[in-house]
């Protein structure tokens, strides 16, 4: 079942996000990313309806990237979340809304702050220190309460992230396999190996 | 007008059971039903008692339509649910922790509900599921313990509790009751925990939650847990968990109530306020880490923000 | 319009033997009595039944019982309870201690858990020990025993001004002080009359009528306090000490 | 369960003498689960009229925002400040504009309106989901333990509060209501408007 | 990027159906918006109309307000009572009473009560019923004293007394036995107050206060709560709490300049709460 | 001259040259003067008012009314103050455009719209004007002094062909030529606010044509950041406060019976 999780750090988002494309009860595919990068600090990790995720990942990283195309720098991360909530929120209105669950981390160059917001699929966002989104989100945010520290070095982060991971993997029936990890800090994007 | 024509036609086979049926549970109402007081005795030797059920096709679709099954709030008949409860086995014995809130809908019916049922000296049984199920069938086991006792002059073990529970409410089974409790005690085995739920399931293991916020006690639990814990380590680590599922969950809170079964029977450690919990932590106590649990009492002044050593200083 | 509606989908007949009959009862017990209190309304829907249909009854002197929901099954229910009562006192020669009653009703109630009695039961009386107590039911028979509890169409209404008055949750006491563990009869009364006022302000279903059952303790200090009031009967039945009084009050009728 | 039980949330306005104030919880939850108990749900509109936007998440942004151009744009076009009353219309035809399928919001506001005379006079309203809007005298209630919080409110409130015990009574109310409720809570804040001062506070409400 | 659509043509927005409906689809429940369960009437007497209604508005069982007002303005001589949906009523009878000053003014004359009447039966079949407003229309013009009721389908009635809204029956019962042709102004209003209490005392969705308005050929007097009868009672204490009893974590105080201030354009940042 | 070239403002002359754009420059050549110049901790904007005639109803200016008197400065956005040179009339419809703008970024985009972009915004229209049939180019320039957490404080100036230019001080309207030499010479990179508002109304007390500098004849606002919340706080003085400020700075003779209001 998909699972994806972010923790802010001194000066950093992590995400992590399962790797696998399920259809009925059929792993298609085990090595799917699905944290799109949407500008050099901007990550975005989504899950939901198939179909709907990366159609919305897309048309959002494609207009990210044209307003920065057009202006040169980037949106903030906050406005960039203001915008991709608000473009959910639409869709739902529309015939065909869009089923998506939204992670959005990003590093505010202007700020040095670490950003983090929970976006649901009915446009419901918030900022927030960890989250998770699926059925993960059970075992992981208690998790998160007691161990969390918003100021943990990178190599703490992952330590939690670790921690979140391996008890999902021990509680949840079906559990996903493998998780991509990226992080965004001041240097920009990366993949990490956890 | 078929179960009307089914009650006056005296060739229907179906209809003369069901009336005979009737007939005796009408007597049954306050003879098998009754042991709780004293004019009902002498009908222990009957077996479990009998109930009254509605004279309807299909008894427990009638139930699941008039009786709040968290499906459906509109139905009329609220019956309290949402809990946390947990117990795990460690060195040191058993702990058992629960929270205390019943909740009717989104309305919370009871903070101060008693969520652990002392069965006898030695024995607890938590509470999850229909509060009135759990209250009546645990304490029906607790009567049948002590004639156990009685009988065999040795204490009943955990396993063969739990057994005569389960077997209790499997006979039961598909009628609407809802239970999922832990047997926790210690017998000649030594300390012991058993999972049983209305479905018939009866589990021996070392480490259980039970209820709406079962999920986030799992993820404080499983990653504290050892086997040598100390006594003060495996409190603290209940506390721990029942905080953080009264913190999350919207169905469980308000207090926590934590108990330690060890060799010569339980004790019962303390209630805890959760949101002093949160605030303060447990106060004075062993294994307290010495401030509140809450995330942001835990994290105060500290920051995910690295600007630059210049602006910083700017 | 209901009535379109009904022609477009069908409806399945089931057997539904309730009702709700509105209305609202709280107990609250304190150091050596306690107060059992219900409005006296009766409505089905948008309908008045009646102005007066009692919710709260005495059991014995030691006992009283207040019932909500379904009046029929509540009504039914009671009178079983007085006939269980009646046997134990032939049994016995003495009246059942309320945490029998309390068990009694708990196994009343379970006996119809498959065809339950739609019935929120407050059972308010004094222990053996002569402490003020007051026991609250689910329709199946879970209870417990609390120090105040409202059931009924107002419940969430009246409860969290009872958390707060009662028992002072949310409010911080000031420096060197404590808030009382008991409030005294004097403080509770005035409070159980304005959350009826207060429920009858805002719930359509209370209103009319207001009794209010007092149980005191032997010798409890509350008795002189309580004869001066205005409306006042005693209903005690018996000469064991504790004493039972009904005070009656308006409600607004709209 | 309802739809506005979906995110939880309350949110209560009272008057006082000279004052008003609103409050609310700070609960978001995705059903049962809680997950943010920092979300702002009362949104300052001028200096002096604040809204509070109970109901489902998305709608909450959605409607803050549309409020937030709505009046800007007032303002650009007036050239002066919406009045209570006027923000209050125009809540309630924003809302009843959507009447074939609504936001799943109950408005709460509180401002002071000017007089004639200069003063500044309490004010304060609430809207169901479809704009129907409830000009009341003492208190205004609204979200998930709105039945709660008006059975609190109509037991302590008391015409003519001065501020500070305006805000005891408020927040008083709105935690015991919320204690109620498992869909609101997580903390609160309280926000008082006199003629000259906001006072905001946040509540050491229960955590669970 | 897209654009935020801001501006709407006038009318409903359906914007939200799609979006409600697949909630629906998921097995959530709209919830219901405030309906007024009210007792509304209104009488023909020797010299006009007399309308009457209570003052309870009701979100289920519970009062959402309890002094309301039910008789809407359509023009100087015309009222109009609202039960049913409360958003509905208000909104109906605003919108008609708009385009009545309007067509008076573009035909000159005083606009009669049939051409309200007319109007609103006209709004409400067009909704087919979704718009749920039932009225009682009332007033005087140049053909004389006119009396309506309209249904939420957009049928109509003429009647010399009519009831609407739950209380409908106890109001109608005191009509029926009461209500005489050509009545002298005090009789009826008497009649009608006796009507509404009726409606107030028997019917749990009508309250509080009675509302009533004499409208005369040259007069319309409105008598905002003529009658209270459900003053609420003194309570039995006071409820102030000793100040420092809430405990809080944090206080920001924002001045106001009260004299003279210098007004900013209201900015993203600037509406944070913080 | 032009040979009828400059009848449409979509043709162009063989000289290369749309004159309909060159027409209206000279025509805000004659505006009142806008003046703007950027320092380190923010952007001060002064402007001058043509005073048209004593009998002008003046009441609704007095008090400042809403962001500004409302004749050469506007609060365009929280964040950005617009300073206008030509037609009034066209002036009024770019600054409700730009206003329009700036909510509709900040309704999709929860912040404050950066300073280019509300430039931008006002050009791509200005510039298309200039290039369908008829339609006549708007007869304003516009000097912006704003700020934005990506190039922090910033002065733009756009003209009626739909250019903008960023600057670090400016002038436009009548004698730009006089102003922009004087701020050439005066100009100082790491320049304050406290310096540039002497600056500023230096440069406009040379420049305009009036000897007495006084709050009829000036308008004048200044962007800077509030130290505690860290947000841009767009002040637009009110006539008694630059009647005040022109005294503290020593530009003006002043009657004794002044209301000292200033800040």
């Amino acid at each position: 079942m998909e699972t994806s999780f972010a923790i802010t750090g001194k000066g950093y988002v992590l995400m992590a996000a399962d790797t696998t494309a399920a259809r009925s009860i059929v792993k298609m595919k085990t090595d799917e990313d699905k944290i799109k990068t949407l500008s050099p600090h901007l990550l975005m990790a989504y899950s939901g309806e198939p179909g709907d995720t990366v159609q919305f990942a897309e048309y959002v990283e494609r207009n990210i990237r044209l307003y920065q195309i057009r202006n040169v720098y980037a949106l903030r991360p906050a406005a960039a979340a203001s915008w991709i909530r608000r473009s959910l929120a639409e869709s739902l209105r529309s015939r065909k809304p869009y089923s998506v669950n939204l992670l959005l981390g990003g590093y505010d160059t202007s700020s040095y702050n670490p950003q983090l917001f929970w976006i649901d699929y009915l446009g419901t966002m918030t900022e927030v220190p960890f989250a998770a989104h699926g059925y993960g989100a059970y075992f992981a945010l208690s998790l998160l309460d007691r161990y969390h520290d918003p100021s943990a070095s990178l190599e703490e982060g992952l330590d939690t992230l670790r921690r979140c991971i391996d008890e999902v993997s021990k509680r949840l029936v079906v559990t996903p396999g493998k998780y991509k990890v990226k992080i965004v800090d001041k240097d920009g994007v990366r993949e990490i190996e956890l | 007008m078929n179960t009307f024509l089914e009650r006056y036609s005296s060739t229907n086979a179906v209809s003369q059971l069901k009336r005979a049926q009737r007939l005796a549970e009408e007597e049954d109402e306050f003879t098998d039903s009754a042991w709780g007081s004293q004019a009902g005795y002498g009908q222990l030797m009957n077996g479990p008692p009998s109930f009254t059920v509605p004279n309807v096709p299909d008894p427990s679709s009638f139930l699941r339509l008039h009786t709040d099954d968290h499906a459906d709030p509109n139905c009329r008949i609220k019956i309290q649910h949402g809990t946390t409860t947990l117990a795990f086995r460690f060195q040191g014995g058993v702990i058992v922790a629960v929270d205390s809130r019943a909740t009717a809908g989104s309305y919370i019916a009871s903070g101060t509900v008693k969520k652990v049922i002392e069965i006898n000296p030695y024995l607890l049984g938590t509470m999850a599921g229909g509060a009135a199920d759990c209250q009546y069938w645990e304490t029906y086991l607790g009567m049948h313990c002590r004639l156990h006792e009685l009988r065999n002059r040795e204490r009943i073990s955990v396993s063969a509790a739990s057994k005569y529970l389960s077997n209790l409410v499997y006979s039961y089974k598909g009628m609407g009751l809802s239970m999922g409790t832990m047997i926790c005690g210690w017998d000649k085995t030594g300390p012991a925990i058993f999972y049983v739920d209305s479905d018939g399931t009866r589990l021996k293991g070392d480490l259980f939650s039970v209820g709406s916020g079962s999920t986030f006690a799992y993820g404080v639990l499983d990653q504290g847990y050892r086997w040598d814990l100390t006594d003060a380590e495996a409190q603290e680590l209940g506390r721990r968990s029942i905080y953080a599922a009264g913190h999350r969950d919207a169905f469980s809170g308000n207090t926590c109530n934590l108990y330690h079964v060890k060799e010569n029977g339980w004790e019962f450690i303390a209630n805890y306020d959760i949101s002093k919990l949160h605030y303060d932590g447990p106060g004075d106590v062993a294994g307290s880490p010495g401030h509140g649990y809450g995330y942001g009492i835990r994290v105060q002044g500290r920051s995910s923000a690295n600007p630059p050593e210049a602006t910083a200083a700017a | 319009m209901p009535g379109m509606v009904s022609m477009t989908q069908p409806i399945q007949q089931s057997f539904n033997p309730y009702t709700e009959n509105g209305g609202t009862i709280l107990a609250i017990a304190g150091a050596d009595f306690t107060v059992i209190a219900g409005d006296t309304r009766q409505s089905e829907g948008y309908s008045i039944q009646t102005r007066y249909a009692p919710k709260v009854f005495r059991l014995t002197d030691k006992a009283v019982l207040a019932v909500n929901g379904f009046a029929a099954d509540g009504n039914m229910f009671v009178k079983k309870v007085r006939q269980r009562l009646e046997w134990y006192r032939h049994a016995h020669a003495k009246d059942m201690p309320i945490r029998a009653i309390a068990r009694l009703i708990q196994t009343m109630l379970y006996a119809r858990r498959f065809f339950p009695y739609y019935v929120y039961n407050i059972l308010g009386g004094i222990e053996e020990d002569g402490t003020g107590a007051v026991y609250s039911f689910d329709p199946v028979g879970s209870y417990e025993r609390e120090a105040c509890r409202a059931a009924g169409a107002a419940q969430s209404l009246v409860q969290p001004f009872l958390d707060n008055q009662i028992y002072f949750k949310n409010q911080t006491p000031a420096a060197g002080t404590a808030f009382p563990k008991h409030l005294p009869l004097s403080t509770v009364l005035p409070l159980v009359i304005d959350s009826f006022t207060s429920a009858t302000e805002r719930h359509i279903e209370v209103g009319d009528g207001l009794e209010i059952y007092v149980v005191l303790a032997r010798n409890s200090t509350a008795l002189a306090g309580l004869q001066s009031l205005r409306g006042v009967q005693e209903v005690t039945g018996t000469n064991d000490g504790e004493r039972v009084f009904v005070i009656r009050r308006d409600l607004k009728k709209d | 369960m309802s739809i506005m039980d979906h995110n939880g949330g309350s949110v209560i306005a009272m008057v006082g003498k000279d004052c008003v104030a609103i409050a609310s919880d700070l609960r978001l939850g995705d059903r049962a689960l809680s997950i943010s108990s920092n979300f702002q749900r009362i949104f300052p509109i001028t200096d002096r009229i604040y809204v509070g936007l109970p109901g489902l998440g998305t709608d909450v942004a959605t409607l803050r925002e549309r409020f937030r151009f709505r009046v800007n744009m007032y303002t650009i076009k007036e050239e002066r400040e919406i009045e209570p009353e006027t923000f209050a219309h125009l809540v309630s035809s924003t809302l009843y504009e959507h009447r074939f399928g609504p936001y799943f919001i109950e408005p709460v506001m509180a401002g002071m309106s000017k007089t004639p005379s200069g003063g500044y006079k309490p004010f304060i309203a609430a809207t169901d989901l479809i704009g129907c809007l409830n000009f009341a005298k003492d208190f205004v209630v609204a979200g998930t333990a709105s039945s709660k919080l008006y059975g609190v409110a109509e037991g302590l409130w008391e015409p003519d509060l001065e501020p500070e015990d305006l805000f005891e009574t408020i927040s008083q109310t709105l935690l015991n209501a919320a204690d109620r409720d498992a869909f609101s809570g997580w903390g609160a804040i309280v926000h008082i408007i006199t003629k000259d001062k906001i006072i905001t506070r946040t509540l050491k409400g229960r955590m669970d | 990027m897209a654009t935020a659509p801001v501006h709407q043509p006038s009318g409903f927005s359906f914007e939200n159906k799609l979006r409600n409906d697949f909630l629906v689809e998921k097995g959530i429940p709209l919830p219901k918006a405030t309906s007024t369960g009210t007792t509304i009437v209104g009488c023909l007497f020797k010299d006009g109309i007399i309308l009457g209604a209570d003052t309870r508005a009701t979100e289920g069982p519970i009062v959402a307000d309890k002094n309301c007002e039910k008789i809407h303005y359509i023009t100087e001589s015309i009222r109009c009572c609202g039960a049913g949906t409360a958003a509905d009523t208000e909104f109906t009878t605003a919108l008609i009473s708009s385009n009545m000053e309007l067509h008076g003014l573009e035909t000159g004359r005083k606009p009669r009560v049939v051409t309200a009447m007319t109007m609103l039966k006209q709004y409400l079949y067009r909704y087919q019923g979704h718009v749920g407003a039932a009225l009682v229309l009332g007033g005087v013009d140049a053909t004389g004293p006119q009396l309506f009721t309209i249904h939420p389908h957009g049928s109509t009635d003429k009647l010399p007394y009519v009831t609407m809204g739950s209380g409908s029956l106890a109001a109608m019962a005191v009509f029926e036995s009461g209500w005489k042709a050509n009545m002298e102004r005090e009789d009826a209003l008497n009649l009608v107050k006796a009507a509404i209490a009726a409606g107030i005392f028997n019917d749990l969705g009508s309250g509080s206060n009675i509302d009533a308005c004499i409208i005369t050929a040259n007069h319309t007097e409105m008598l905002r709560n003529v009658e209270m009868p459900n003053q609420r009672v003194q309570k039995e204490r006071d409820y102030k709490f000793r100040r420092g009893t809430t405990a809080w974590k944090k206080e920001e105080v924002r001045k106001l300049v009260v004299d003279e201030q210098v007004t900013l354009l209201g900015g993203g940042d600037e509406m944070d709460v913080s | 001259m032009a040979r009828r070239y400059d009848s449409r403002t979509t043709i162009f002359s063989p000289e290369g040259r749309l004159y309909q754009i060159e027409y209206a420059m000279e025509a805000i050549s004659h505006a009142g003067t806008v003046l703007g110049v950027l320092a380190k901790d923010g952007v001060v904007l002064a402007a001058e008012k043509k005073v048209t005639g004593k009998l002008l109803d003046l009441s609704s200016a007095k008090d400042g009314g809403y962001g500004g008197s409302g004749e050469k400065i506007y609060l365009l956005n929280s964040n950005v103050i617009g300073g206008v040179a030509g037609l009034t009339a066209d002036a009024n419809s770019l600054v409700n455009y730009a206003r329009t703008a700036a909510q509709r970024h900040l309704l999709q985009y929860n912040e404050d719209i950066p300073v280019e972009l509300l430039a931008q915004r006002l050009c791509d229209m200005k510039q298309g004007y200039t290039q369908f049939g008829g339609l006549r180019p708007f007869g304003v320039s516009l000097l912006y002094a704003g700020y934005d957490p990506h190039y922090q404080f910033q002065l733009y100036h756009s003209d009626p062909s739909g250019n903008y230019s960023g600057w670090k001080a400016t002038c436009i309207g009548a004698n730009n030529g006089t102003a922009q030499s004087l701020l050439k010479q005066e100009y100082k990179d790491d320049i304050l606010v406290k310096d540039a508002i002497g600056l500023v109304l230096r440069t406009m007390s040379k420049t305009m044509d009036s000897t007495t500098l006084n709050s009829e004849k000036l308008e004048f606002a200044v962007l800077t950041l509030d130290p505690e919340t860290k947000r841009p706080n767009a002040k637009i003085y009110r006539p008694a406060e630059i009647d005040a400020l022109l005294l503290s700075e020593g530009l003006t003779k002043q009657d004794d019976d002044t209301e000292m209001k200033a800040t």
